[in-house]
């Protein structure tokens, strides 16, 4: 490593590059863990919940349109993709990939939060289900469907909040990328961010089984 | 000083498997399996973010302290949920066995006439 | 200012005598571990305080066997009070058979009582000595705490579910009745008495106050009002005699057994819980049935199961 | 001015290496945050203690000398949110943990320095939108926002408290986020984990809570947030929700919480103890273990906050079996700061008698946590005033013992003064007396079974709460004597050399006040903490 480049990007209370980056990364770890803990509260209190009111849960599951949610599923990969392959080309040095996989996994975010927000939510909304705006929905079990959609309307919304914040902080990285200012000796900001997408995602795909796929469709 | 990379070959791998699961477990869905359907949801679920931990996330290659890190906030998540449903199960067993009720710290009742008129 | 000014709550209920006992166990043992760690830093601190600048102590690093003992006896002390206190709890945690059962409505800033004869109080409790008396308490609205201090019991009284609570009055008297959990800006004027009285006082005082029937009768009246035989007496809904206290199958499956909480969720949120082989036809009364009126049905519906006044199971 | 003073005084240290209030309030230096840190949770504390003043003045009389009923909740939840969140919790980790981690670690800075500086001002943010809270009609709903109550039966700001508290604990994730790096990642060359003072392990505990615990608060206060602006909510019987769960969340940090007030103050005491007594620390391994047993096994007990609320049986015996064994953990540490004394030199400056006060109030007020932990006596005293003198034997006599002593232990090496010993020493004393007098009369008003968070009680308990009431008084006096002599030093005060107390640690091995970049060049390690025994004894 060049000394000269090497000083430029080293902080200086740390001895060395592998110092900065493993600190970074397990800075980043560390943070995640308190992700974790953070869902984890609405997570414990929809097991809770499930395990109370079984049949409320599975009626307004059955609600949900499966097919949005899994196509949602699936732009979400996507955009974990994208985001591994522009932290690829952040390490290899590759300025132009990097710029077009960021802004790839901004659009993927974005069509995700879109299609969350209009097919799904609206479609809730026109059909009288948001618990304390308009819950109109008076069949067997009502309470507990709109306990469900209490759970639905704050769990999604967590991590569509979570969704927006990430494709902030991606479009400010595609400013300093289009920049040069990451390379292959001063990537942490790019894998920080490309940790945090991942959970994001791993969020997404216990949220999916969970609220949209509750007893089974048949 | 770049971290580990790997071929983009094997990026597209895992990703081609996610989608194969996600479809799985959407197509589970439609079969009746009972109590079952949540559990195989929970494994499929389970099989995927372990796919994107360890390949997408690095941990397969990154220190053992992440592994750690990562570990214990799963624990401690276990620790809440499990806990908590310790109080919500057993809420509505019997306080007490049958037969502990009749308990020595009952005071020498005065004769029964007395007092049992119901 | 001095009068009445007392150490020890007296003590007025089968269970004060035990719980004290094991008060008076724990202070000892806390008496005695601060009086070990005060006296032994005020001799070290005495007997080996610094006399010159320059001695240096020989470096002690520490004693194996010393932290085991140091460990093992707090974890056998722990485990002693553990074993009494767990004992003593989960035997007071059950009314004996034949208990008198009273309801209890918490209400901000008020105890309403409801006597199984009819006789209804604010504020008050009347009952007699050596009877044991459950209570059956639940709340309109935040959630309270019924706490007796001479009876050493206390229990939260929580909105939307029956809490429990249970004593056995060894003195007459008057008791104070605390409010314990806080409930909002009047939580410390929710103050109240238990009067315990003489089995004879007690009747005379109870047959003075009947004004109207028995909660029994007044369910009864309600069942009637409400034209719950339409259904329950035609076969269209589930028979009610004799179902308190028994198990019941419901159409997906699982039995529940028929208790308080069974009895109120199906009134105020008949879809929850349906029973097998009937459709879910019932109207909810969320809105037209007040707590009181929930606790008359209840009292109605166990009169129509044989052993009546059974602890519910 | 002494020549040694005279070049003290002109020699480039982070305190005038830079001037200006933009130097301040940009830096990212560890040293200038801790200051930070230092202005902003003394001002809470004085408001919060002027809320505890006016409580004791209050219960003075049965029927309440100054307020009305309405008024004094208002003032009881002022008192606990403040003190709890933007006092208690801050104080030592942001503090004294800013100050000294890296200083103790032998590196320059924090791992994230700019990530500390957004810690501070996220902490301010949340200060002011729960003072805002405060001073715009109060919020009575208690520190522990119970529900029904605070989601829907009271119109006061609990929105904008819930919401300060909120963004007041990504402060403290954040602070915990950054030890944890820098102590895995930034140790000096030679120093391991075992030579490491234990001051750091207690901070590392103290950490590994903040960040798995503090999350669950946040989105618990999230969930009241919504069901207030929803009216519609988890925690809502009307719609099957069941309040009781709300307790389960917020005890599950709030239990931990109060070891993340305690741990470090133990971690301080161990460091007090050995530098005054000249010896290592008696059974350093096993000190140091326990602090991180306590922050795990304090994950698992919050059950005993719920033994009458509605919780099963069963649930009840096994919280109370788990809150019995951590209770183990600190016994352990008592014993072993009690043998370190053993064959000490032990001399009585003011950071010792905080020390040993510690222990002693601690030690009493651990032994009452056994009275709460057993299920039968519990039922009595749980909500009564034996509580709040259990919680104020640990928290105020234990960790703002802590606090005090390590300020008076550090505080040369901080500014660079010494200050009057004798006064300091005073000032200990009349807290100890002070603190005693106040909080032994509410166990005995505990048993007695006057009920938690009453402004009106019956006249037998007078007696006993105007004994309160006055030791309350004392109390206050024993806090306003540092104040005075400490801000006195600041321009009076002694010049303090690199190491005043001839104590042991690499932050004494540099100037005081150090430099901005601690260290002219970074130290290696070469002997085992609290070395202060002949060289052959601390080969390791």
């Amino acid at each position: 490593m060049s000394d000269s480049h090497a000083s430029s990007s080293l902080a200086h209370q740390f001895e060395d590059l592998q110092q900065q980056q493993d600190s970074a990364t397990l800075g980043m770890w560390v943070f995640l863990a308190t992700e974790v803990m953070f869902f984890g509260g609405l997570f414990a209190a929809y097991t809770i919940y499930r395990n109370l009111y079984l049949p409320g849960f599975e009626a307004g599951s059955h609600m949900l349109n499966v097919t949005i949610g899994a196509i949602n599923t699936a732009v979400l990969i996507g955009s974990s993709l994208t985001m591994v392959l522009a932290v690829r080309a952040a390490q290899l040095g590759k300025r132009n990939s990097l710029v077009t996989f960021l802004i790839l996994t901004i659009l993927l975010g974005l069509i995700f939060v879109f299609v969350k927000l209009r097919f799904e939510w609206l479609h809730d909304y026109h059909e009288g289900l948001a618990p304390g705006l308009n819950f109109t929905f008076a069949g067997p079990h009502a309470k507990s469907v709109e306990l469900f959609f209490f759970f639905y309307f704050t769990m999604t919304g967590v991590h569509a909040a979570h969704m927006i914040i990430g494709v902030g902080i991606l479009a400010v990285l595609v400013v300093q990328a289009w920049r040069g200012q990451y390379g292959p000796d001063r990537f942490n900001m790019i894998e920080g961010i490309g940790l945090y997408w991942h959970f994001v995602d791993i969020v997404w795909i216990f949220l999916f089984p969970l609220l949209y796929l509750i007893g089974g469709r048949y | 000083m770049s971290g580990h990379v790997i071929p983009k070959s094997s990026y597209f791998l895992v990703f081609g498997a996610l989608l194969v699961l996600t479809g799985l477990t959407t197509g589970m869905a439609y079969v009746d399996l009972g109590p079952w359907n949540t559990v195989v949801a929970l494994v499929i679920a389970c099989c995927k973010a372990t796919l994107v931990l360890l390949f997408f996330m690095h941990l397969r290659w990154g220190t053992q302290l992440n592994r750690v890190v990562l570990l214990s906030a799963l624990l401690w998540l276990v620790l809440l949920i499990g806990i908590t449903s310790i109080d919500f199960l057993s809420r509505t067993w019997t306080p007490v066995p049958e037969r502990w009720e009749t308990s020595s710290l009952q005071a020498p009742i005065p004769p029964a006439d007395l007092l049992h008129r119901r | 200012m001095w009068q009445g000014f007392q150490i020890i709550p007296d003590q007025a209920s089968t269970i004060a005598q035990g719980v004290d006992y094991l008060y008076y166990f724990l202070t000892a043992v806390d008496l005695f571990f601060t009086a070990v760690i005060f006296l032994t830093i005020f001799y070290l601190a005495v007997r080996y305080r610094r006399r010159s600048d320059q001695d240096q102590p020989k470096a002690i690093h520490g004693n194996i066997p010393l932290e085991i003992i140091w460990t093992g006896i707090p974890l056998g002390i722990v485990l002693v009070i553990f074993l009494w206190g767990t004992g003593l709890f989960i035997r007071n945690s059950r009314p004996p058979k034949a208990s008198t059962e009273i309801f209890v409505v918490g209400k901000q800033w008020m105890w309403k009582l409801q006597h199984p004869e009819g006789v209804e109080e604010i504020n008050e409790l009347h009952v007699p000595v050596n009877q044991p008396i459950k209570l059956t308490m639940t709340s309109e609205d935040v959630i309270h705490d019924f706490s007796v201090p001479a009876f050493r019991v206390k229990k939260d009284v929580v909105p939307g579910m029956y809490t429990m609570l249970w004593f056995q009055a060894t003195k007459t008297g008057h008791f104070d009745l605390y409010c314990d959990q806080y409930c909002g800006t009047n939580h410390s004027l929710m103050k109240g008495e238990v009067i315990v009285m003489e089995p004879t006082e007690y009747e005379q005082w109870l047959s003075g106050g009947i004004r109207g029937g028995t909660m029994a009768q007044a369910g009864a009246k309600l069942y009637d009002q409400l034209a719950c035989i339409t259904c329950h007496g035609t076969g269209k809904g589930p028979s009610l005699t004799g179902i308190y206290g028994q198990p019941v199958k419901l159409n997906d499956g699982t039995t529940v057994v028929a208790d308080e909480a069974y009895v109120r969720e199906s009134v105020l949120y008949p879809s929850a819980k349906i029973v097998q082989g009937y459709k879910p036809i019932m109207p909810t009364f969320k809105g037209q049935v007040t707590e009181e009126q929930l606790l008359q049905l209840i009292a109605y519906i166990k009169s129509l199961s044989p052993q009546e006044g059974k602890a519910s199971k | 001015m002494t020549t040694a003073a005279a070049d003290t005084e002109n020699r480039v240290n982070y305190l005038n290496a830079d001037y200006g209030v933009k130097s301040w309030l940009l830096t990212t230096d560890h040293k200038r945050i801790a200051i930070l840190y230092l202005l902003a949770i003394t001002g809470f504390f004085m408001v919060g203690g002027f809320a505890a003043v006016l409580i004791r003045l209050h219960l003075l009389e049965p029927n309440g000398a100054i307020f009305e009923p309405g008024a004094y909740n208002k003032l009881f939840s002022m008192h606990g949110i403040l003190m709890v969140f933007f006092f208690m919790i801050p104080s030592i980790p942001a503090v004294m943990g800013n100050f000294l981690v890296p200083l103790m670690i032998g590196a320059r800075d924090l791992a994230f320095p700019k990530l500390n500086l957004l810690s501070w001002y996220i902490f301010m943010v949340g200060g002011a939108l729960t003072m805002y809270a405060v001073i715009w009609g109060g919020v009575d709903t208690g520190w522990t926002f119970y529900t029904p109550l605070s989601t829907s039966y009271v119109n006061t700001n609990v929105l904008s408290a819930a919401l300060g508290v909120f963004i007041a604990g990504f402060s403290s994730i954040l602070t915990g986020l950054n030890f944890i790096v820098t102590i895995h990642k930034m140790r000096a060359p030679g120093l391991t984990w075992f030579r490491m003072p234990l001051f750091l392990w207690a901070m590392y505990a103290t950490s590994l809570i903040q960040i798995l615990g503090t999350p669950v608060v946040a989105v618990t206060l999230v969930l009241v947030a919504l069901e207030r602006l929803f009216h519609i909510g988890i925690f809502d019987p009307a719609v099957g929700g069941d309040p009781i769960l709300f307790q389960h969340l917020f005890w599950f940090y709030s239990h931990p919480a109060v070891y993340i007030m305690i741990l470090p103050s133990m971690g301080v005491v161990s460091e007090l103890i050995a530098c005054f007594s000249k010896k290592r620390i008696f059974g350093y391994e096993f000190v140091a273990f326990s602090s991180v047993a306590i922050a795990v096994v304090s994950f698992v007990v919050w059950g005993h906050h719920m033994f009458v609320s509605g919780q099963s049986v069963y649930a009840g015996v096994v919280f109370s079996a788990l809150s019995f064994a951590v209770a183990i953990p600190s016994a352990v540490k008592v014993f072993n700061w009690t043998a370190t004394l053993y064959k000490g030199s032990i001399s009585y400056q003011a950071p010792m008698l905080y020390a040993l006060g510690f222990i002693g109030l601690f030690t009493m007020g651990g032994l009452t946590g056994l009275f709460l932990s057993t299920l039968a006596v519990d039922t009595h005293v749980h909500d009564t005033y034996f509580v709040v003198g259990h919680f104020h034997y640990i928290m105020v006599g234990g960790a703002v013992m802590g606090y005090l002593g390590a300020l008076h232990f550090w505080w040369p090496k901080m500014t660079g003064r010494l200050y009057p010993d004798g006064w300091a020493r005073l000032a200990a004393a009349i807290i100890f007396v002070g603190f005693n007098l106040t909080f032994f009369p509410q166990y005995m008003l505990g048993y007695l079974g006057m009920p938690r968070r009453y402004a009106i009680y019956p006249p037998k308990f007078q007696v006993l709460n105007v004994m309160s009431s006055a030791g309350a008084s004392v109390l206050a006096v024993g806090y306003a004597i540092p104040l005075i002599y400490l801000l006195w030093s600041l321009k009076f005060g002694p010049i303090a050399g690199p190491n005043p107390w001839g104590a042991k640690g690499l932050e004494w091995e540099t100037a005081s006040p150090p430099p901005t970049e601690n260290f002219a060049e970074l130290p290696v390690v070469t002997e085992e903490a609290y070395a202060y025994g002949p060289k052959e004894d601390h080969v390791v």
